[in-house]
């Protein structure tokens, strides 16, 4: 009987959206909106105040952002606030996890892990740590960031846990990791405000797009988002495998 | 020197990052937090910040308007308040509140929609992790899956918007609607509607209320059903009064949806017996009212309501979780006589029922005669008469529990020991304050109505020339 | 096309959220409709022949040729926001079970 | 038909495949394993919408964190028996 109903709700759901959808595509004016200049193709040209030219990769110089990639551009430049926003909304849901997953309990039945499991599992965690840096370092030049990046780091986290009964770590010692990039984040937002009059403002000098050293304060944007994505998804992950909630 | 708006969400969220670190002195981040943020609403800026130092359109903004205004400084007065009620419960979430507060202002002061989704999203998760409060998970559950279905919606129908118009940025995106074949809108402006209705407790999306209200105790009741739901009307009403005008065809559509929200929470609210769940319902009402007024367009009314539903609901979910907390119950006809011992909390709490009523010399009667006004200037009689159908179950309900909970149980022939129940203090001395100044609070503005239309709708009043649509001086100088 | 698709997974996962009374199913039926919406609003900024919107050595040179590069930050941050939300409701899940023994709300039973 | 159609056309087979056997698998393991594949497929979606950022990160969150998490929290119940 429920499921009848669930699937009539779901079909007249779906049947609305397409008809609706459908209805108006000849309306959807995407591609208009590029060439009429709308927010994505300002984006695009790093033309949002004042055109400096055609970029050229690996030549213009002090572009507006900098940043090769242009959805890093829109991350951590355009649209930082909501990137602030966003990684509060992680920040939450791991302090969440951990306020309602309980404490750690030591997992006494578990089997133990073989040898060569351990080994390989205790070479592969730096080499993926690694890896997890490197995207997030080179997030406004290739594609990744900061999110994936965090990721693989909480990844390789999960690796140890998952291969190695004895690893343990301090789920606080997270909390402070998470507490000091977001931190750092809230305070290049607030010293653009001081520098320039702009919260989150791209304040320093953004170099030649292509280069490492390029989209002025992106890439330490990035490197926060991903140690911050890091810190709260290893912190989720700890609470999620050592909790225990005590009833 | 003008603040930047920016400010009152950077505070707090640096607050929060920082509690993190200092977890054992979290609590005086909170409290510094909340003060601060209440103290400098009324030192921004007022026009369309950019951040980022972009051009606007095609920066995030934040806007500050006299309708923001107040949404800010009612969100972080009243957080403030239930800090004052309930420390003890609020400093051990002092780090989500602290994000959640960020998100709150970020949410109703923001100029672009889809950081509003983001703020939305850091509102409701901290509210999904308040609820937990509750201890019962399926409950909170329930609320996120709710919560979920809402923000996937919500970011439907932003899409598609982004998809029509190409732009995000509210201010730019309410010049082009009027623009727009109503056809291609009308999909997007209803996912929105249902998106947004979850937190604002409309109705097709309002099935989490009942069970996380209904389990909540002096801090999660006023929190919850007051400044977040604040919060959210006043995010409901920027958005379709201002930003999603629709033509009369579609906005009737969502004012009956409205309406029916308004009377089945009244009814609800008239069929319960515990006294949160009265409280829950009779908010969903409000919130219906509110979101009616919104949509037709009475955007100082609306904002009258739920002001002055926000500062009653507030004094009498904290008085209905602290009786549920001391007494073991809040079923109000095991309460009878409770608040004999307890007469400064009875009193605001007998107040603020009567002032959501709407009983003459409390703000709330002024917020009705707003409403009331507003339609018949207008020459709509049908709403009108809904709505006092609906004030007439309201004010059974919140008179049948007023008098219950003053009688000490000498209703019938014999003063049964068991029927009354005993004297218990619920409010030590700074919680009763706070509850005593939000009472007197409604009394004031309800003796010079005027001075606090003012101070609601600016001196313009809200929107430009609409302004306070009745004057009690004027009334007086008719009947004279 | 895929489109189209993603639509049909979001009413996909709303089924799944009504279907059943199991709360890890629910939040794998949330899942299901944050993945639709995600690949719609991507599929939305997609320009037929665009090019992946990262200036490299061998770029286009006219600007038309990329896809939307807001619709795939907004993405990016919506699936981010999906895992915050799926996390805290995995949690909830668990504490429904050490509760009351059972992931389905049915059995749980009672009111309020 | 391009290379793009043909593959637009599978991958949508494949997502609505696995989508439909996630939501109606009798087994909870089966619903997770599937909405994993439902997350590998998207990934393919997205690269194929040539936004490689989101193809990686609908890869590692999506696809595998998310299984990850899903697992974890049926672990412990495992031994009820009706839930594996």
């Amino acid at each position: 009987m429920k499921k009848i109903f669930a699937g009539l709700a779901a079909v007249a759901f779906g049947v609305l959206l397409i008809l609706g959808i459908s209805a108006s595509t000849d309306i959807f004016r995407y591609e208009d909106a590029l060439t009429e200049g709308g927010a994505a193709a300002r984006y695009i040209a790093k033309d949002v105040n004042g055109s400096n030219g055609e970029i050229v990769f690996g030549e213009t110089n002090d572009a507006e952002t900098g940043s090769a990639n242009m959805v890093t551009s829109v991350i951590a430049n355009y649209r930082s606030f909501d990137t602030l926003g966003e990684v509060t909304v992680l920040f939450l849901a791991s302090l969440g996890v951990s306020l309602l997953a309980g404490t750690m309990v030591k997992n006494g039945k578990r089997k133990k892990s073989g040898f060569v499991l351990k080994t390989s599992a205790r070479f592969l965690f730096p080499v993926m740590l690694l890896t997890g840096i490197y995207i997030f370092t080179h997030g406004h030049l290739t594609p990744g960031g900061g999110f994936p990046g965090g990721s693989m780091i909480a990844s390789s986290f999960l690796l140890l846990y998952l291969a190695d009964e004895g690893f343990s770590t301090r789920i606080s010692s997270f909390k402070i990791a998470e507490g000091i990039a977001g931190l750092l984040y809230t305070a290049i937002g607030a010293t653009g405000l001081l520098v320039g009059g702009y919260f989150l403002m791209n304040f320093l000098p953004t170099g030649t797009v292509g280069s490492l050293l390029s989209g002025g304060i992106i890439p330490i944007v990035y490197v926060l988002i991903g140690l911050k994505v890091g810190s709260e998804i290893t912190g989720i992950v700890s609470s999620m495998y050592n909790g225990e909630v005590k009833v | 020197m003008m603040l930047n708006p920016v400010l009152l969400i950077a505070i707090p969220l640096g607050l929060a990052f920082i509690s993190v670190i200092f977890s054992k002195v979290k609590a005086w981040f909170l409290v510094v937090g909340t003060i601060a943020c209440s103290v400098l609403v009324f030192f921004v800026e007022s026009g369309e910040t950019a951040i980022g130092g972009f051009r606007l359109p095609f920066a995030i903004s934040l806007v500050v308007d006299d309708y923001t205004m107040i949404a800010v400084a009612t969100v972080n007065i009243l957080l403030l308040a239930v800090l004052a009620v309930s420390y003890k419960k609020a400093s051990a979430y002092s780090t989500v509140l602290l994000a959640g507060l960020a998100g709150l202002n970020g949410m109703v002061m923001t100029g672009d929609l889809f950081n509003l989704f983001v703020f939305m999203e850091i509102t409701a998760i901290s509210a999904y992790i308040i609820s937990s409060e509750g201890k019962k998970p399926e409950k909170s559950f329930n609320y996120l899956v709710i919560g979920s279905i809402g923000s996937v919606l919500y970011l439907l129908g932003l899409i598609l918007l982004y998809g029509i118009a190409g732009t995000l940025n509210m201010a730019e995106m309410s010049e082009m609607i009027p623009g727009l074949t109503a056809t291609a809108v009308i999909l997007p402006v209803f996912l929105i509607f249902l998106g947004i209705s979850v937190e604002a407790k409309l109705l097709p999306m309002s099935g989490w209320v009942r069970g996380v209200l209904g389990n909540s105790n002096s801090f999660t009741g006023p929190i919850l059903a007051t400044v977040y739901s604040s919060a959210a009307l006043f995010v409901f009403g920027r958005l379709f009064s201002q930003i999603l005008v629709m033509e009369k065809a579609i906005s009737t559509v969502i004012v009956i949806i409205a309406l029916i929200t308004f009377i089945s929470g009244q009814a609800a609210a008239f069929r319960s017996r515990s006294i949160r769940k009265v409280l829950l319902f009779s908010s969903i009402a409000q919130a219906g009212l509110a979101a009616a007024l919104f949509v037709t367009g009475f955007v100082f009314p609306a904002v009258l309501v739920i002001v002055n539903n926000a500062i009653g609901k507030f004094v009498m979910f904290a008085t209905a979780g602290r009786l549920d907390e001391e007494y073991g119950t809040d079923d109000y006809i095991g309460l009878r006589g409770a608040f004999c011992s307890n007469i400064v909390a009875g009193s605001a709490f007998t107040i603020s029922a009567l002032s959501i009523t709407g009983i003459p010399l409390l703000f709330g009667f002024y917020a009705k005669l707003n409403v009331l006004a507003a339609y018949l200037n207008q020459g709509t009689y049908f709403v009108p008469a809904v709505i006092l159908a609906g004030t007439v179950i309201e004010a059974a309900y919140f008179i049948r529990i007023i008098i219950r909970l003053w009688a000490p149980g000498r209703e019938g022939e014999q003063a049964d020991a068991s029927e009354s129940v005993g004297a218990r203090k619920i409010f030590s001395f700074t919680e009763g304050m706070a509850v005593v100044i939000a009472a007197l609070l409604i009394i004031l503005s309800g003796i010079l109505p005027d001075s606090a239309g003012k101070l609601i709708g600016g001196e313009k009043g809200l929107l430009g020339d609409e302004g306070p649509v009745i004057s009690m001086t004027s009334m007086k100088g008719d009947s004279e | 096309m895929i489109k189209f698709t993603s639509l049909l997974l979001i009413a996909i996962g709303l089924y799944g959220i009504l279907s059943t009374r199991n709360v890890i199913r629910i939040l794998v039926g949330i899942n299901i409709m944050e993945i639709g919406i995600n690949i719609f609003i991507v599929a939305m900024g997609y320009v037929s022949d665009g090019a992946a919107p990262i200036l490299s050595v061998d770029s286009p040179g006219s600007l038309l040729k990329y896809v939307d590069p807001v619709a795939q930050a907004l993405v990016l941050t919506s699936i981010v926001i999906g895992l915050g939300i799926t996390a805290l409701g995995l949690v909830f899940a668990r504490r429904i079970h050490s509760k009351y023994g059972t992931y389905d709300l049915d059995s749980i039973g009672g009111d309020s | 038909m391009s290379w793009f159609n043909v593959l637009e056309v599978a991958v949508s087979i494949l997502l609505i495949v696995f989508a439909i056997s996630a939501v109606v698998s009798k087994k909870l393991l089966t619903s997770i394993v599937m909405l994993s594949a439902v997350g590998m497929a998207a990934a393919v979606a997205f690269a194929l919408l040539s936004a490689p950022d989101v193809a990686v990160t609908e890869a590692v969150i999506g696809s595998g964190l998310i299984t990850f998490l899903f697992v974890a929290s049926i672990r412990r119940a495992g031994k009820a028996g009706d839930v594996l």
